[in-house]
């Protein structure tokens, strides 16, 4: 790496200069997000019409979209963390990326309840075995296991680049999962259900006045993760870095 | 869009603000284990300088 | 009997100058910290020998200077390059002895001598003397899991016999040896440091008094 | 490298014992189908490829668990890592020993498995090529599995909850590759799809568990 280059690299990534800059960075993410999710809110609860299909019952995707690409990028954001970290052995990348993996795992959790939840007016059933949610659903079990395997060994330093490595085969394996299930559904097409209420709607959302509080729902949910995944990144460089000098500073302890 | 028509949701209200509420209750969640994981790890510096000093 | 790259010009010289310069290595068992600012200086032709209570790091530094995992602090120079600069190639220079005796249980001690000359590869294998001080024919032709714990450490000391890379790293080989066992060891390690090489020993048994170290380094005390 | 596999072949002849448990474990758990679900020819042909690949998958999850603990526990592990030559080498052919040893008994079996879900018998040329490319794919995830958990002593609950997730889309394009061929469609498709799964965990997983068996030896 020139040396510029690598220079701002570990400048930036030594975790004091981290600990003490990821504050207010941390401050104005939590600002903006909680500005952004208000007025996505008031946008597609309030102003948005209702649709001409679904009636207000579509108002779920202006939690469940965000969410679902929210469980996306930051599965991407392990893997992209996990690389960074194997390959430059940068020890703040493996404490964002143990930060961000229980966000990934909450924001899937999230995608999967309020799936089901529209579901159950549009379909009847709260589970249905959609492609989307079926992938969702696999992702799911992928944060889970980056996390246990993670939290498994009881020298930090191998659970981080053993769980990194998963993530980055993981994160290879998240397009092949999506696509394959798609595969599986249109084979299935016939049996089961005719189309379904999650890709016939999305299409449809043409109308501006819909779609411009779902951009803002998912700037608030960035802000959120990027305000959530520094705060406990700081908490993580501590805990790997229990035994240094400005570990101690900061804490404040004699 | 009226008030009723707000609570009500056009009657899908049992299932727009669970969906709204559990989502919320997630994120809030994870605020809740934020606070807790940063006081794990101040407790866990603190203690790593007693037994530190003991040893040396 | 040249010692090193036999296919990069015969002697241990051509490969540099086979010195090992530790300097400020921090050395840390996953949260632990084992020991601070660890200096070492092993020439050519000479070994250090580690000693301290146990869990004192005597294993982990041996394993950091095998190249199993980086130091946070710390550099680590053999021949005049730091392991980063050696890379892969670090891994030709390098023979080590650990606790665990690194034969496959299946295989016959001939077996496992043969295994272990594919993994290490021509360059890294070479013909010892013809009395070999570990002979292995002397040894029941059975799979090594019916031998005893002294046959197999026999075994794999005869392993390291057949090896030709410079840096020998043994942690604890006197282990299971009866007493012209640990002779025969002695004979080996001088052999080695005569022809050029370094080794660095970490043990708790007293060396054969024909070993003497060139530094003694103790740790266990966080300086 | 041959002498290297020659070598593991040898190994593993001689202790075949241990290569045992998870054939039984596949029979065993194939023939609990028919007694949960009744005997009747109809249903368990409609349910015969599920059932094959998924106890294949659960078989190969169980048995790859210690691939690499051996070699961790008697210390041969470090005198791999130790070798000049590539790691990623040394791998595949600790990894193609262990389908010999592990994946190959499970495909020579699904005839007699295919025999006892009354399976339509023209059929099972697509159901044995369609085993052998899913459990090259599962070996070869079963390796990173056991590379991850070389170190630990409790991995055999971990594994499948590591691994499953990634064998899914091996899950899905085997068991339809049979499911459609026994509705007389074309099976092609997903051979295709399955055939390319299985080259690019070839070329990808052993550049993974190389990395991950540095990473469990790092100190």
């Amino acid at each position: 790496m020139s040396g510029r280059w690598s220079r701002w690299i570990h400048r930036w990534a030594s975790p004091p200069y981290f600990y003490r800059v990821s504050r207010p960075w941390g401050r104005a993410f939590a600002v903006v997000s909680f500005v952004a999710i208000a007025i996505g809110l008031y946008g597609g609860l309030w102003l948005a019409p209702p649709d001409f299909q679904q009636g207000n019952g579509f108002r779920i995707i202006y939690m469940h979209v965000p969410s679902a690409w929210m469980s996306l990028f930051i599965f991407v954001f392990l893997a992209v963390c996990g690389l960074i970290g194997l390959i430059w052995r940068i020890k703040l990348a493996h404490a964002m990326a143990s930060a961000a993996a229980p966000i990934g795992a909450a924001f899937t959790a999230i995608t999967l309840v309020t799936g089901s939840l529209w579901a159950k007016p549009m379909w009847g059933t709260f589970w249905v075995w959609d492609a989307r949610l079926t992938s969702e659903l696999i992702l799911f079990f992928l944060y889970l296991g980056v996390i246990a395997l993670s939290r498994s060994f009881e020298n930090p330093q191998t659970g981080d680049r053993a769980a990194a490595i998963l993530a980055i085969v993981g994160a290879v394996d998240v397009p092949i999962i999506h696509y394959s299930v798609d595969w599986w559904q249109t084979l299935h097409q016939g049996s089961i259900f005719r189309g379904n209420p999650f890709d016939g709607h999305l299409h449809t959302t043409v109308a501006p006045s819909m779609l411009w509080p779902l951009l803002v729902m998912w700037l608030g949910f960035m802000c959120y993760f990027g305000a959530l995944v520094l705060w406990r990144a700081r908490s993580e460089i501590l805990l790997r870095q229990l035994d240094t000098d400005w570990a101690r500073e900061a804490v404040g302890a004699p | 869009m009226t008030w009723s028509t707000f609570w009500s949701m056009g009657g899908f209200a049992l299932y727009v603000w669970p969906a709204f509420g559990f989502g919320f209750l997630v994120m809030v969640g994870n605020l809740v284990a934020a606070v807790r994981l940063e006081k794990r790890a101040r407790r866990e510096v603190r203690e790593a300088r007693e037994t530190h000093d003991l040893e040396s | 009997m040249p010692l090193g790259r036999g296919g990069r010009g015969g002697g241990v010289i051509a490969c540099g100058q086979n010195v090992l310069d530790i300097e400020g290595l921090v050395l840390r068992r996953g949260r632990r910290l084992l020991a601070r600012r660890v200096d070492l200086r092993v020439d050519r032709g000479a070994f250090a020998y580690i000693v301290g209570p146990n869990g004192s790091g005597k294993s982990t530094l041996l394993r950091v200077l095998a190249g199993f995992g980086r130091p946070e602090e710390g550099v680590i120079r053999w021949s005049g390059r730091t392991i980063g600069e050696w890379g892969g190639a670090y891994r030709g220079e390098v023979a080590f002895l650990g606790h665990l005796e690194g034969i496959k249980s299946m295989l016959t001690p001939e077996e496992n001598l043969a295994y272990r000359r594919l993994l290490v590869g021509p360059t890294g294998w070479r013909v010892p003397t013809p009395s070999p001080f570990f002979d292995v024919s002397a040894l029941p032709d059975l799979p090594c899991q019916r031998l005893s714990a002294g046959q197999r450490r026999r075994v794999s000391l005869a392993c390291l016999e057949y090896s030709a890379a410079p840096l020998w790293l043994l942690d604890e080989p006197l282990t299971a040896l009866d007493h012209d066992g640990i002779a025969a060891l002695g004979g080996l390690l001088a052999r080695h440091l005569t022809a050029g090489g370094t080794a660095v020993v970490a043990s708790h048994q007293p060396l054969p008094p024909s070993l003497v170290p060139a530094t003694v380094l103790e740790l266990g005390t966080k300086r | 490298m041959n002498g290297l596999l020659g070598a593991q072949l040898r190994m593993i002849y001689r202790a075949r014992g241990d290569y045992l448990a998870p054939v039984i474990f596949y029979v065993l758990v194939a023939s609990l189908f028919p007694l949960a679900l009744g005997p009747s020819p109809r249903l368990l042909s409609l349910i015969a490829p599920g059932v094959i690949w998924i106890d294949a998958t659960l078989a190969s999850v169980v048995a790859f668990a210690g691939l690499f603990r051996d070699d961790h526990d008697d210390g041969s592990l470090e005198q791999m890592l130790l070798s000049p030559r590539p790691l990623e080498l040394i791998v595949l052919v600790r990894v193609f020993a262990g389908w010999v040893s592990l994946s190959l008994p499970l495909v020579l079996l699904a005839p007699l498995l295919a025999l006892w879900f009354s399976f339509p018998p023209p059929i099972l040329p697509v159901l044995l090529v369609s085993l052998v490319l899913t459990t090259g794919c599962l070996t070869l995830l079963g390796a990173l599995g056991s590379a991850l958990t070389v170190g630990l002593r409790h991995s055999l609950v971990l594994l499948p909850v590591l691994l499953l997730p990634l064998a899914t889309p091996v899950l899905i394009f085997g068991a339809h590759a049979v499911l459609l061929a026994e509705r007389g469609l074309d099976p092609r498709t997903p051979l295709y799809v399955l055939a390319a799964l299985f080259f690019l965990a070839l070329a990808l997983i052993p550049k993974a568990t190389a990395a991950a068996l540095r990473v469990a030896l790092e100190v």
